[in-house]
């Protein structure tokens, strides 16, 4: 079953980006947040 | 997915009595946002994948659909919010560097949800054409459009002073504003000229029933939802490196003064 | 520090060259690190400093080829924030490199970065002449030049811009006698007929005897000579402030 | 010195380093002619020769302004001399249709080359209305090269030396005159049965091509090249 198999395909390589670049973005926050003070984080 | 849920639920308790200075780049509005957005993933893939029916001409490939679609419409979404905020960034750009990270962190989940759109369509295309590639004009504009925004992130890396990244990167995005239509519309005409091509007419069309227009407009939101709370995080993971390079820079002049101090001064009284 | 010794300015006579607290980087190395300085018309200062001291970035900066990033910063006239390049043509810099095209002759050269400054023919014969490059070596390639004439025809080239600052550096490097010579009696020309020059320089004789006054550059940072010499009397004539006539 | 007189003087200059150092001459032209060669050895068929002859001619371009665009740069930069031109103070936007202009020259050089190529070796033929075509076509299309092959040679290599990033940048762009050219210029054979009038839609997308990036180019090569 080709159909299976691609849309398988499909939403795990989407989904799994999606994870690694939400995770890759939280991962940098949290080192660069750890090395500055507040005043560089205008957002919080 | 699974990170983004440790993340929003371990922040509250990060924040213990010693560290009032939070260790991560979330707030509340972020934390509530992705909590929505996993939620909103997860519901995609459950009605994506089960709940919908299949379609009565293309069968169970128009899952893929829902896919491509989602990301196709965040790529373009996040290309447009780069050209826009490349022409803010440029219009005043004496001061904040803000627009220029908001372009910065667009184009780079634009590219990624590109990739991820012409990946699905491939797969989707085999099923429902046979074929992987076909030489439309969408498909082909949208090839260049990621190689070009390809480009622009490797411009984006060249170097330079925060500044000069932003003016050059601004300018490099507004060009590519430029050549988009001018490449969509010399494949149009071309794939006009040659009929043969036309493959993709023959099977497109989809018969959307109510659950199956309620998943496509789920994978919209979902995606967009991720795209908002990414480019909110990526944004300020940017305004923090570009600190962390100005406090390098505060270290690096007391480094330099301290030559002073180091050298003595050829006949020199101070 | 004598920063603010130099603030103090003649009221009415605005500096050719005006930095206070300026900052420069070079990728992520801060070349200037807090520079202040301030050069008086037709004066020519001589920038001493070792390796990597920052005497180079200092000499871009004027020229408006490196951006401030923090501090302040006036040249002739313009804001080094604002208007690097509307100071641009007021200011010759001669660098490191000769800018000049290995494929083209040497009067081609004189010729084409004379006429980017609106230089006219006689001028640029002008320019050659002094430079003594007029006769057989005007129509050679200049890939077949010494080191030494590359840096002539340079030279040449920066007489006939007809520059209001001079920024010199390593002029002497690669140079014979003659060449020194001739470059020595090109600034003090230019400076009488109004010219600034700021000569940033490792042959410290040469162009010490050339200098008005000596500014050490140590850590990106500029340090007024203590044993200053006599301040030059104020150039007469020419009011437009341009160099070689 | 204003704008024009700027490009004129860069243009005389570039093409002036051209006449002497003869690299264009000497080098890219036997380069270009060689992929014409290569072609015809990779697609040896029947009659596709002839049929694809237009794409060759403008592939070939192409890759012939991928070089052209590296060599005019490397005279900027071999000792300093863009550093030189920005320190000047002439006008960015002059400096770009001066270093456009030659450079347009020079592939109009290689263009008329490669299609007398085309005509000899892969037996191609105009009509008369074919060759005007053919002119409408080449004119247009140069200049658009021109203009992209400056600017984007201007930022890859002029300002950061990263001659890698060259391709990556110009080809996307210039894949709207590859195919409205090539398309024109099939018109202008007749190549496949083409019509010669339907080359002009194709002259027109050149046109408007090379107005956007002459005018968007001059606008934006001084940042581009700025530190």
């Amino acid at each position: 079953m080709d159909d299976i198999g691609f849309i398988l395909t499909t939403y795990l390589v989407t989904f799994g980006s999606v994870a690694l670049l939400a995770w890759r973005v939280i991962s940098r926050g949290r080192s660069l947040a750890r090395q500055l003070p507040d005043e560089d984080k205008p957002w919080i | 997915m699974v990170n983004v849920t440790t993340t929003a639920s371990s922040s509250t308790s990060a924040a213990g009595p010693a560290a009032t200075s939070p260790t991560h780049a979330g707030t509340r509005f972020t934390r509530a946002l992705g909590i929505i957005t996993i939620a909103a993933m997860l519901s995609l893939a459950a009605f994506g994948l089960v709940f919908s029916p299949a379609d009565v001409v293309q069968g169970e490939s128009v899952r893929i659909l829902y896919i491509h679609v989602g990301t196709v419409w965040v790529a373009y979404l996040a290309f447009v919010i780069t050209a826009v905020s490349s022409a803010a960034f440029l219009w005043k750009r004496t001061t904040s560097l803000t627009w220029d990270r908001i372009a910065g962190a667009s184009a780079e989940i634009g590219v990624a949800f590109m990739a991820l759109t012409l990946f699905a369509g491939a797969l989707w295309g085999r099923l429902s054409w046979g074929t992987f590639w076909v030489w439309d004009a969408r498909v082909t504009t949208t090839a260049f459009l990621f190689i070009t925004y390809v480009g622009y992130l490797a411009v984006r890396g060249l170097g330079g002073s925060q500044q000069q990244r932003g003016r050059r990167s601004a300018v490099v995005a507004l060009l590519a504003v430029l050549e988009i239509p001018l490449v969509h519309f010399s494949v149009k005409l071309w794939r006009s000229v040659h009929q043969d091509a036309s493959v993709a007419d023959r099977t497109t069309n989809v018969t959307l029933d109510g659950l199956m227009l309620f998943t496509l407009m789920l994978a919209l939101v979902a995606f967009t939802l991720v795209y908002v709370w990414w480019v909110l995080l990526r944004q300020r993971v940017l305004a923090m490196q570009d600190a962390l390079d100005d406090k390098g820079l505060d270290y690096a002049l007391a480094e330099r003064r301290r030559e002073v101090t180091a050298d003595a001064l050829p006949g020199s009284v101070r | 520090m004598n920063a603010a010794a130099q603030a103090v300015v003649p009221l009415g006579v605005e500096p050719v060259i005006r930095l206070v607290e300026a900052v420069a980087v070079l990728g992520k190395f801060p070349a200037l690190a807090g520079t202040t300085l301030t050069v008086r018309r037709g004066e020519i200062v001589l920038l001493r400093g070792a390796n990597g001291a920052g005497k180079t970035t200092l000499l871009r900066l004027c020229a408006g080829l490196v951006p401030l990033v923090r501090g302040s910063g006036w040249v002739v006239g313009c804001d080094l924030a604002t208007q690097r390049e509307s100071l641009r043509s007021r200011v010759g810099l001669l660098g490191h490199a000769n800018g000049l095209y290995g494929d083209l002759s040497v009067s081609e050269n004189v010729r084409f970065w004379g006429a980017t400054a609106g230089a006219a023919r006689h001028e640029v014969e002008a320019a050659l002449e002094r430079m003594g490059l007029a006769g057989r070596l005007a129509d050679v390639k200049v890939d077949r030049l010494s080191a030494g004439q590359k840096r002539r025809t340079s030279l040449a080239c920066l007489v006939a811009r007809r520059a209001q600052l001079w920024l010199l550096d390593e002029p002497h490097a690669g140079l014979d006698a003659t060449g020194r010579d001739d470059l020595d009696a090109t600034v003090r020309s230019a400076a009488l007929a109004g010219a600034t020059v700021v000569v940033a320089s490792h042959e410290l004789e040469r162009a010490g005897a050339l200098a008005t006054r000596v500014v050490d550059i140590v850590g990106g940072q500029a340090h007024e000579h203590a044993a200053e010499p006599a301040p030059r009397a104020e150039p007469a004539s020419d009011t437009d402030g341009r160099g070689l006539q | 010195m204003n704008a024009w007189q700027v490009a004129r003087l860069v243009a005389a200059k570039d093409l002036r380093v051209e006449l002497r150092s003869r690299v264009v001459l000497n080098q890219v032209l036997p380069f270009a002619g060689l992929v014409m060669v290569m072609f015809a050895f990779a697609l040896d068929k029947d009659n596709i020769l002839q049929r694809v002859s237009p794409g060759l001619i403008w592939l070939a371009t192409v890759f012939s302004l991928l070089i052209l665009v590296q060599r005019t740069f490397a005279i900027e930069s071999a000792d300093g001399a863009l550093d030189a031109l920005r320190g000047a103070g002439v006008s960015p936007a002059g400096v770009f249709f001066g270093k456009s202009l030659a450079l347009a020259v020079q592939l109009l050089t290689l263009e008329v080359l490669l299609t007398g190529l085309a005509v000899v070796l892969y037996s191609a033929s105009f009509s008369p209305g074919g060759a005007v075509v053919m002119v409408a076509t080449v004119l247009p299309a140069t200049m658009g090269l021109g203009f992209v092959g400056t600017l984007y040679g201007g930022l890859a290599i002029g300002a950061s030396g990263r001659e890698t990033l060259l391709p990556l940048l110009l080809f996307p762009v210039v894949a709207p005159v590859l195919i409205g050219a090539t398309r024109a210029t099939e018109a202008a054979l007749g190549a496949g049965g083409a019509a010669t009038s339907d080359g002009w839609p194709w002259v027109a997308l050149l046109t408007v091509f090379a107005v956007l990036f002459g005018v968007g180019g001059s606008l934006a090569f001084g940042p581009l090249i700025e530190e």
